[in-house]
């Protein structure tokens, strides 16, 4: 049964990458195109996972744990420069 | 031994003068003077061997897998040159000491001078091709140092140059020449190459070795086309152009053609080429002399058409002309040098060289007067001098030869000619110099003689022009007789030195070229004039120095067009490089795929990757707007990790992932910086030409990596995954062989993150950069800083992820993980608490020295490798042990982990260290950096 | 799959390629992340491709081969520490310049325009250097 | 698969099926809403929420794998759960600054400048920030 | 090769490597102690490489296994007489520029003695490595050092410069680093010699890839060696770095040429190994462009410190010239060559930085300074330059002719036109550049412009240090005789890989 | 004493979970370990960075706010699910704002964090004065209602768990 729902999920996955990547491609404003990125990360986190349901191997959890703590900053750093331009302030 | 030492004594003393000069100032003058002294010494100590036609070798072996030997010989032929050079060389010196004021740097004057001697004496002594070459540009690079000896006057500069540029470039040729010459004859010894006439000859490239060799004795001897430097190198000092113009470097030239005359003599190139040359170099040199303004210049331009008499006597067909050549060669070095010490006298003197305003000194300085009037004549060719014996038999050999066929006149005619020319500058010199008139109008008057010792070497010379005028028999004649056998090699051919031959055609000659140069003088008023108007704007110099100018521009053109300072274009020229001739070598590949069959596709990861290229396109499509193109470029970068994720690699996942992170980070405080873009200034056709680049590179890349992949391979990884555990400890191979395995290249590797850091650091050292005042789509920045939320969560964040790091460090030698992800994981948290918080806030909690942290690091790491040292096993070897602890259980301890740990310490330091730098710049400074950023970038 | 991989490997160099032929620094440092992309995929390429092999040791199974994920390892921080140092430069030159064209100046001067100070080639000009 | 029970195979699936679904719908929240306001719920709590499905089911996975209970999958949830609101929080401050446009539709309005100086005038009164406007529109 | 051995080998990295991490550790008020410690550090890699290049003219080839890990396995690096001699040459350049920069150049901007350290030990972990990734670890050492190095003091034209550089050079990297993957992907080992021992069986069919890679892998050391098409960025790079640095970056071009001699050699099994055609045909040509290029922009060059750049580029070509015409006698030649320039060139950078003023602010025809003790500055220049253009009697001379003789008959009648053209463009050229910089004094007229001149007192340090230098220079001709043995020795060595095999792989390699 | 050596009790003990379930296994030795680092992080990093020491009075009643969240999580996700899947024109889009009164800095991101996360709602800006928030609604139905249940569900429990609020 997991064989048959693994891949379905992993396609169901596919496409909402894809649909993401629309999104990140088509923009239009740069907030859109981050919010496309961040879930693209998180996307890409629950792949990792099934993958590794698909492979039975363990491994592969500290890459979805690292995507998800450095895809967080990634996030944070590209719409704090949004904002203000300046990402590390003085004060 | 005793060429050695002629070598030897004057370069001793030329390197010996300058400390004893400053030192012990006494003992230079008996230094500088007792040099040439002992040399003659020496060389009359052995005249009896050489006078007898021995040769006398001394070899020393050197370099001899190139041919080069300190091998040197002493014949006829040398010694008559080191008896020049070094005579000649004494009474310079002595006459310099007089002329030369108190206030030059006089020592510096005679160590030039001693150094000159030493690498003329080389030129003569020497008995290997190549070495003779080196002397030969030594004479040239000292001459060059002797003409600039004035280098604050712009003609001495300029004069020297030329001179070195014509004959260094000579010398070059002459490498060249003696390299083939030596090529041919199969090695570098005059003594072997001389016996090898027949073998030289023949051989097809003689034509390009003769042409070689007379281009650097034509150079040296200032050869018409080449005659040109000469008169320039006048800006010396006059006792550097009594040696160097009479008797030794432009004779350097003619004893070349003496020392190679029997293998290079007898072929029609020979011929044609020595003697046209010469007797072009006659006419127009004595022509040129006539016409001079300058004293010396009219003796340069003299001197040229001397050495092209003596070079046209090489290049005719008979065996007596050579014996002409030499005897030309003695007594021209006489006059000549006592002619250039007179007029140096005079110039001294009378503050003036100038031909127009010099006259009349006859009534000041009747003795000089005297002594010049003496040499002039034998310059002439008068009899009674030693001047009028070799030009007799110059006149005599002119008509012996049948060079030209139908022709042959021209030969005789011309000399005679060349002989007015002579005698007209002769009386020219004579007459404007000491003759006619009160010398008024000079710089220093009145005039008078110089002090008695500086006339002492002129008068020697002017006696030895009469004594050898009268008497040649006796003083000369074995002299050249045994010049002229080692010269030829072969048996000397009848000839007899006296004043009187008897009424034949030579004498005829003489009289007719006196008569005419007579004439030609007292009509040289008008001619002159003429000539000067005419010929005023032409200066060789000049023309040269322009020529050069030229040279330099052309060659800045050339250079320019490739360097044009443009990135873009260097790039393209090395991609161009890279790909092209790659290719060119893969074209020969039969099949593209190999025998290994592909892995089956499967429709996500082949989703993924075309999502990865076409994020890599977007990023290419939006590079202009920055913020985009770096959004999609994380996004590639993720694509990336994921594609690593699906080939097995979580290692390189994990760091793909971090690096990613940091990467955006420092991408994004440098896109705050930067200006607005401006529109694409390139043309259609960079643009095509960096397509076909770019499309080219990605090829080649597909194509080899496609290749490779299908092919199979036998690697030495089964090594790793079979000693991973056992030897290395760890579970993870990649790992172990990141610590363990191939631990070296990871402690270069945080060598360069270390670096990197520092760099970053000095670059960074006072760069002030004016923000741009509003955002990407010129939207003011917000004036919020610190949204609340992000601080506090930031803050949660940090043990959260440092716990991760930790785990990261701990378990990287077993599961997938190590110290660089640990470390960027660290430094991540951090950093991200400087941009929640802002520096002060951060720093005032966190003082840690970066950079103590990423050296101590490197330190750690470092020493950890040095402790297999300790225990006798080489560098970074590793040990690692189980040990068991009641209650906690199983623990593995490994000295790679130490390693791993300095690795950790130095990637955290380092990025901090850049990424802290970068944000935090010189804000302390600066006071005001948010949203209030003045007009500029 | 090969083909692919080998495909996306190539149109990623392609594209840092192109990028790092543009006059803005900015471009020429996401020039050099994509194909510092596309040299660490084709690393790991080279020890062939592989799914689900990590090299981790366990018990008797196959793995990838785990040096060319070494390498990739070094290459990628050595790759880090570089791009870091070119977007640090980038920003100096930017400092110094007022210009993010990554020749310090606008536009390149037309062929025959008198090269700008500092261009060796003209001699006379003392500028080019030691400032 | 051969050592799991039937019912954590089932569980499994669940959760993976549920954990896509609720991705998917993020995504196509992302892609299908008009405004970006309206797009930013989508992947801060579908996407969410699915990869916690799927990480749950990781966890019922290997926790079923015969060694012993798994649950460090969690710890990537807990993680996104803690960092979703705060990105979607400075996403949606990014918008206002860029004056991202808002659907017509939308009732109330965005902060405009004197709801913000009223605001900062007793918290940060030293603060000489001139008046902008950060509203949209 | 016994035990105790072993860890001198490693000495002239690590000895940088914690110098260097020392001086980063160390706080920043160390100030004085800092240069002492950098100073003593590159001082002592003297007696250790004098000491190697004895070891090592024995003959013997030592070979320290990293990790004690067997040899393709592990990490090798290995000292010949091409490695020791390559070393000293290191150590004698980092003494003499380590000093020079001791009281000026180092204080221009943060760093300069950690940097430098490191930069020691890339270089000579170059001349080691006997494994193709650790060569590209250390060329990257080398490199981000080199970068900050040439950077050194900021400033407009060395920032503008340097980019250049540096972006090359990245790209650079990633063709090294493709050229190593393709290799590994065919041969499947990364250690030189068994990789050469894996190339040569390999299947006919697969030739060409690794052919192209190995062309590929040359191209990358050219581009660092800065032959033909790749060398437009070295002008500027290198005369706008500081004195000290540019000194030592002379020998960063001769790294390239190293690196190919070594891998042409050890992998590709040169002479008429895979790499024949390429080395042959293409290295050639290029050689001889980069040999023109070199003398034309010397003849351009507005001062010295430009045109002692393209004095670099024509010893390049030549050297490359020499490299590819793939004899014993050629490589003989190319390497006492070699020495001979990189001395010089580092001496006349040396110089110019003490002669030339900081800040040209007046055209060049136009005397700018007055040089103080300007007698010895001369004399060092005269030697420097002689030895430079390749005139006699000085070591350049005694290289080219080497090169020349080398030389059979199709490829002399190119090679000795262009040697002796470029010479004769360099003695234009040099003598032009000397005669302007320190003859043109306006001592004689005009005391205005005399007092207007600016005056500049030659940094005694650097003219020091680069009478050591131009004294080593010398030293190569007085010791040419045994030099000349010890390099064909050298080269024989090189050729016989047999030699090698046995002493990396005692086991023949697995 | 106490206090000095363990400021942050509760950090302690959030690290040491987080350790096991990292380290995926409660081994004596992992517990050793995460103990050990839950402890010098709580000292080295907590200390310096904490605002205001963390006194958590009401266990329960986090666990219980805990439950409720996650509960109004996949409520609220199915529920956004449907309007998402809907006609978009369906939607009833609005921004109001909510006043606040928790103060605690912890409390006040844990309130975001559960509005961002829970019903339909999606906090945008924060006053600076921390007094209001702004939130997007994506179908908004009754503003009054919507901030009552804010207010009740989510602020009132986090006040009392903070900051020690009666009841």
């Amino acid at each position: 049964m997991l064989a048959v729902v693994m891949p379905i999920s992993l396609a169901i996955l596919g496409i909402a990458c894809l649909l993401t990547f629309i999104r990140l491609v088509r923009g239009p404003g740069l907030p859109d195109r981050i919010v496309a990125l961040d879930t693209l990360n998180i996307n890409a986190i629950a792949l990792i996972m099934v993958f590794g349901i698909w492979l039975r191997s363990a491994l592969f959890f500290e890459i979805a744990l690292l995507i998800a703590v450095m895809g967080f900053i990634g996030t944070v750093a590209l719409t704090k420069y949004l904002q203000r331009g300046d990402i590390i302030e003085l004060k | 031994m005793v060429m050695a030492w002629l070598i030897a004594l004057p370069l001793l003393a030329a390197l010996l003068l300058l400390p004893v000069r400053r030192h012990v100032p006494f003992l230079a003058t008996p230094i500088v003077v007792s040099t040439p002294l002992l040399g003659l010494g020496l060389l009359l100590s052995v005249r009896s061997a050489v006078f007898e036609g021995r040769t006398i070798a001394w070899r020393q072996p050197w370099l001899e897998d190139i041919g080069l030997s300190l091998s040197l010989r002493l014949d006829g032929l040398a010694y008559v040159f080191a008896l020049l050079v070094l005579g000649i060389g004494l009474l310079v010196i002595l006459y310099a000491r007089y002329y030369l004021p108190r206030s030059e740097s006089t020592g510096r004057f005679f160590s030039l001078l001693l150094l000159f001697m030493a690498a003329m004496l080389g030129v003569v002594l020497s008995s290997n091709l190549l070495l003779l070459a080196v002397f030969w540009e030594m004479t040239s690079i000292v001459s060059f140092l002797l003409i600039g000896f004035w280098s604050y006057r712009s003609d001495a500069r300029k004069g020297a140059r030329m001179a070195l540029t014509v004959t260094g470039g000579g010398g070059l040729a002459l490498l060249a020449g003696v390299l083939l010459l030596g090529h041919i004859c199969g090695s570098m010894e005059l003594s072997v190459v001389l016996a090898q006439a027949g073998t030289v000859q023949r051989h097809p490239l003689y034509p390009v070795m003769l042409s070689l060799i007379l281009l650097a004795a034509f150079t040296k001897s200032a050869q018409f086309p080449f005659s040109f430097w000469l008169p320039h190198a006048m800006a010396a000092p006059t006792p550097v152009s009594a040696y160097l113009h009479s008797a030794t470097m432009v004779k350097a030239g003619v004893f070349l053609l003496a020392r190679l005359y029997p293998v290079l003599d007898g072929t029609n190139w020979w011929f044609y080429m020595v003697s046209l040359t010469g007797l072009a170099t006659l006419v127009l040199g004595a022509g040129m002399a006539l016409l001079q303004r300058d004293l010396k210049g009219l003796l340069a331009y003299s001197t040229i058409s001397h050495l092209g008499l003596i070079t046209l006597l090489f290049g005719l067909d008979t065996q007596l002309s050579t014996v002409a050549a030499l005897f030309h060669i003695i007594n021209h070095a006489v006059f000549k040098a006592s002619l250039f010490m007179a007029a140096g006298i005079i110039d001294h003197e009378t503050g003036t060289r100038d031909l127009l305003q010099l006259r009349g000194l006859r009534r000041y300085m009747p003795h000089t007067a005297l002594l010049a009037i003496v040499a002039s004549l034998s310059m002439a060719g008068v009899p009674l001098f030693n001047g009028f014996l070799s030009k007799e038999m110059f006149f005599g050999e002119t008509l012996a030869q049948g060079l030209l066929g139908d022709f042959n006149w021209i030969i005789p005619a011309a000399a005679t000619f060349a002989g007015a020319l002579t005698v007209a500058y002769s009386l020219r010199f004579i007459y404007g110099v000491f003759f006619g008139g009160e010398p008024d109008g000079l710089p220093n008057y009145p005039p008078h003689e110089p002090p008695r010792s500086m006339k002492i070497p002129v008068e020697v010379l002017v006696a030895i022009c009469l004594v050898v005028g009268l008497f040649p028999a006796y003083t000369v004649g074995p002299l050249l007789a045994t010049a002229a056998l080692a010269t030829l090699g072969g048996p000397l051919p009848e000839y007899s030195l006296s004043l009187w031959h008897g009424v034949n055609l030579p004498l005829v000659m003489s009289l007719v070229s006196m008569a005419c140069g007579s004439v030609l003088f007292f009509l040289r008023r008008n001619a002159f004039h003429r000539m000067q108007a005419r010929f005023a704007h032409l200066n060789a110099r000049d023309a040269f120095e322009a020529g050069i100018d030229s040279l330099a521009r052309i060659a800045g053109r050339v250079t320019g067009a490739f360097e044009t300072g443009s990135l873009q274009g260097y790039l393209a020229w090395m991609l161009a490089a890279m790909l092209l001739i790659p290719a060119v070598f893969l074209s020969d590949l039969d099949t593209l795929a190999g025998p290994v069959p592909a892995i089956p596709l499967d429709l996500m990861t082949v989703a993924g990757m075309g999502l990865l290229g076409l994020s890599a396109i977007g990023v290419v499509i939006a590079h202009r707007q920055r913020l985009n193109a770096l959004v999609l470029l994380s996004a590639c970068g993720l694509l990336v990790a994921l594609l690593f994720t699906r080939f097995s690699a979580p290692d390189l996942a994990l760091t793909q992932v971090s690096v990613e992170i940091v990467t955006i980070l420092l991408l994004v405080l440098a896109l705050y910086f930067l200006p607005v873009d401006r529109p694409d200034s390139s043309s259609l056709g960079r643009h095509v030409r960096d397509g076909c680049l770019a499309l080219g590179g990605g090829t080649l890349l597909a194509i080899l990596a496609y290749a490779v992949m299908t092919r199979p391979y036998d690697a030495i990884s089964s090594f790793f995954l079979a000693n991973s555990v056992e030897g290395g400890g760890g579970h993870n191979a990649v790992n172990v062989i990141l610590v363990d395995f191939r631990g070296f290249d990871t402690m270069g590797e945080i060598c360069v993150l270390l670096v990197a850091g520092l760099a970053v650091q000095a670059l960074l050292k006072g760069m002030r950069l004016t923000a741009p005042p509003a955002g990407p789509k010129g939207l003011p920045w917000s004036t919020q800083s610190h949204p609340l939320l992000l601080a506090i969560l930031a803050r949660l964040m940090l043990p959260l992820t440092m716990l991760v790091a930790v785990f990261m460090l701990l378990r990287g030698h077993n599961l997938p993980g190590g110290g660089f992800v640990a470390a960027l994981i660290t430094a991540v948290a951090l950093l991200l608490q400087y941009v929640a918080s802002g520096v002060l806030w951060t720093e005032a909690r966190i003082a840690l020295n970066y950079r103590a942290l990423a050296g101590g690091g490197i330190l750690v790491a470092g020493l950890t490798g040095l402790g297999s040292w300790a225990f006798g096993f080489p560098f970074l070897t590793t040990a690692f042990g189980h040990f068991h602890i009641p209650v906690l259980g199983e623990i593995e301890l490994a000295t790679a982990m130490v390693f791993d740990l300095g690795v950790y310490f130095t990637v955290v330091g380092t990025t901090l260290l850049i990424v802290s730098h970068l944000g935090v710049r010189d804000k302390r400074l600066d006071g005001n950096v948010n949203g209030n950023a003045k007009e500029g970038g | 799959m090969e083909a692919v991989y080998a495909g996306t490997l190539g149109i990623l160099m392609a594209c840092g390629i192109y990028l790092l032929l543009r006059a803005r620094t900015f471009s020429v440092v996401m020039g050099l992340a994509l194909i510092s992309y596309a040299v660490s995929l084709f690393l790991l390429g080279m020890g062939r491709l592989s799914t689900g092999r990590p090299p981790i040791i366990a018990t008797g199974a196959q793995y990838a081969d785990p040096l060319p994920q070494g390498l990739v390892l070094t290459a990628i921080v050595i790759g880090f520490a570089m791009t870091a140092f070119a977007v640090v430069l980038a920003l100096r030159s930017l400092g110094i310049t007022g210009s993010d064209h990554v020749d310090g100046r606008e536009a390149g001067p037309a062929r025959g325009e008198p090269p700008a100070a500092g261009t060796p080639g003209t001699p006379g000009t003392d500028t080019a250097s030691g400032q | 698969m051969d050592l799991m029970s039937p019912v954590a195979e089932i569980a499994t699936c669940a959760l993976l099926l549920i954990g896509s679904v609720f991705t998917l719908v993020g995504a196509i929240g992302l892609v299908r809403l008009p405004d970006f306001f309206m797009r930013l719920h989508g992947p801060t709590k579908s996407t969410t929420l699915g990869v916690g499905g799927v990480v749950l089911a990781s966890v019922v996975f290997f926790s079923n794998q015969g060694d012993g209970l798994s649950l460090h999958a969690l710890l990537v949830t807990a993680f996104l759960f803690l960092t979703a609101p705060i990105s979607a929080h400075m996403l949606a401050k990014a918008a206002m600054q860029q004056r991202l446009p808002v659907d017509p539709r939308t009732r109330g309005r965005l902060w405009d400048a004197q709801d913000r100086e009223r605001s900062e005038a007793p918290a940060q009164g030293a603060e000489p920030a001139s008046p902008r406007d950060a509203q949209g529109n | 090769m016994t035990h105790s051995l072993q860890p001198s080998i490693l000495l002239p990295i690590l000895l940088p490597m914690f110098a260097g991490g020392l001086l980063v550790a160390a706080p920043a008020r160390w100030g004085r102690a800092q240069r002492v410690l950098s100073t003593a550090a590159a001082l002592l890699l003297l007696p250790v490489a004098a000491c190697m290049v004895g070891v090592a003219a024995t003959g013997a080839i030592l070979v320290d296994h990293i990790g004690n890990w067997p040899a393709p396995f592990g990490i090798v690096l290995q000292l010949d007489r091409l490695g020791a001699l390559m070393l000293l040459l290191t150590a004698v350049l980092g003494a003499a520029a380590v000093v020079a920069a001791g009281r000026g150049d180092a204080r221009l901007g943060r760093h300069f003695h950690a940097l430098f350290q490191f930069q020691l030990m890339g270089l000579n972990g170059a001349f080691l490595a006997g494994d193709l990734f650790n060569l590209f670890v250390f060329f990257e050492i080398l490199l981000i050092a080199s970068y900050a190095l040439l950077l050194h003091g900021g400033g407009r034209a060395r920032i503008g410069a340097g980019l250049h550089y540096v972006v090359l050079n990245l790209a650079g990297s990633a063709f090294f680093l493709i050229a190593i993957g393709v290799l590994y992907g065919l041969s499947g080992t990364l250690n030189m010699a068994h990789m050469g021992v894996r190339l040569a069986g390999l299947a006919p069919a697969d030739v060409p890839l690794a052919t192209a890679a190995g062309v590929m892998l040359m191209l990358v050391f050219a581009l660092k060696a800065a032959l033909f098409p790749m060398v437009f960025w070295l002008p500027k790079a290198y005369a706008s770095a500081a004195g000290s640095a540019a000194a030592l970056f002379a020998i960063m071009t001769k790294v390239g040429i190293y690196a190919i001699l070594r891998c042409a050699a050890l992998v590709f099994d040169a002479p008429d190994g895979m790499l024949g055609v390429f080395l042959h045909d293409w290295v050639w040509w290029l050689a001889l462009a980069t040999m023109a290029f070199g003398a034309l922009g010397a003849l351009a060059a507005p001062n010295l410190k430009s045109l002692t750049c393209y004095l670099v580029v024509a010893s390049v070509g030549l050297l490359a010239a020499s490299v590819s015409m793939q004899t014993a006698q050629s490589w003989a030649g190319a390497l006492y060559y070699l020495l001979s320039t990189t001395l010089c060139t580092a001496a006349l950078f040396l110089l110019a930085d003490a002669l030339e003023p900081a800040a040209p602010a007046a055209p060049a025809r136009e005397p700018v300074a007055v040089v103080r003790g300007s007698r010895l500055a001369g004399l060092l220049f005269l030697v420097a330059a002689v030895a430079a253009i390749g005139l006699p009697p000085l070591s350049g001379f005694i290289g080219k002719v080497m090169v020349m003789r080398s030389a059979s008959l199709p490829a002399a009648a190119v090679l000795w036109p262009c040697i002796l053209l470029s010479s004769l463009a360099l003695l234009i050229a040099v003598s032009r550049t000397g005669t302007r910089l320190l003859w043109r004094l306006p001592q004689d007229h005009d005391p205005e412009r005399h007092r207007a001149c600016q005056r500049i007192a030659p940094d005694g340090w650097k003219l020091g240090c680069c009478a050591f230098l131009l004294a080593c220079s010398l030293a190569l001709v007085v010791g040419a005789r045994p030099l000349s043995q010890y390099l064909a020795d050298t080269c024989a060595q090189l050729f016989d890989r047999g030699a090698y095999l046995r002493a990396v792989l005692p086991s023949g390699g697995g | 004493m106490w206090k000095r050596l363990f400021p942050h009790p509760w950090l302690s003990l959030a690290l040491l979970a987080i350790w096991l379930l990292l380290a995926n296994s409660a081994s004596p030795g992992n517990l050793a370990l995460g103990a050990f680092l839950g402890w010098a992080f709580s000292l080295r990093i907590g200390a310096r960075l904490w605002l205001r020491p963390v006194r958590v009075s009401r266990p329960d009643l986090m666990l219980r706010l805990f439950v409720h969240v996650l509960i109004d999580i996949v409520v609220a996700n199915v529920e956004v699910a449907i309007l998402v899947l809907g006609p978009v024109s369906r939607l009833r889009v609005a921004f109001i704002q909510v006043p606040i009164d928790v103060e605690h800095e912890l409390a006040l991101s844990a309130l975001i964090s559960i509005v961002s996360l829970s019903p339909g709602t999606l906090c945008a800006e924060l006053s600076d004065d921390r007094r209001r928030l702004l939130v997007h609604v994506l179908d908004l139905d009754d503003e009054a209602r919507l901030i009552a249940l804010i207010k009740t569900r989510y602020e009132t429990p986090l006040r009392e768990i903070f900051e020690c609020l009666p009841s």
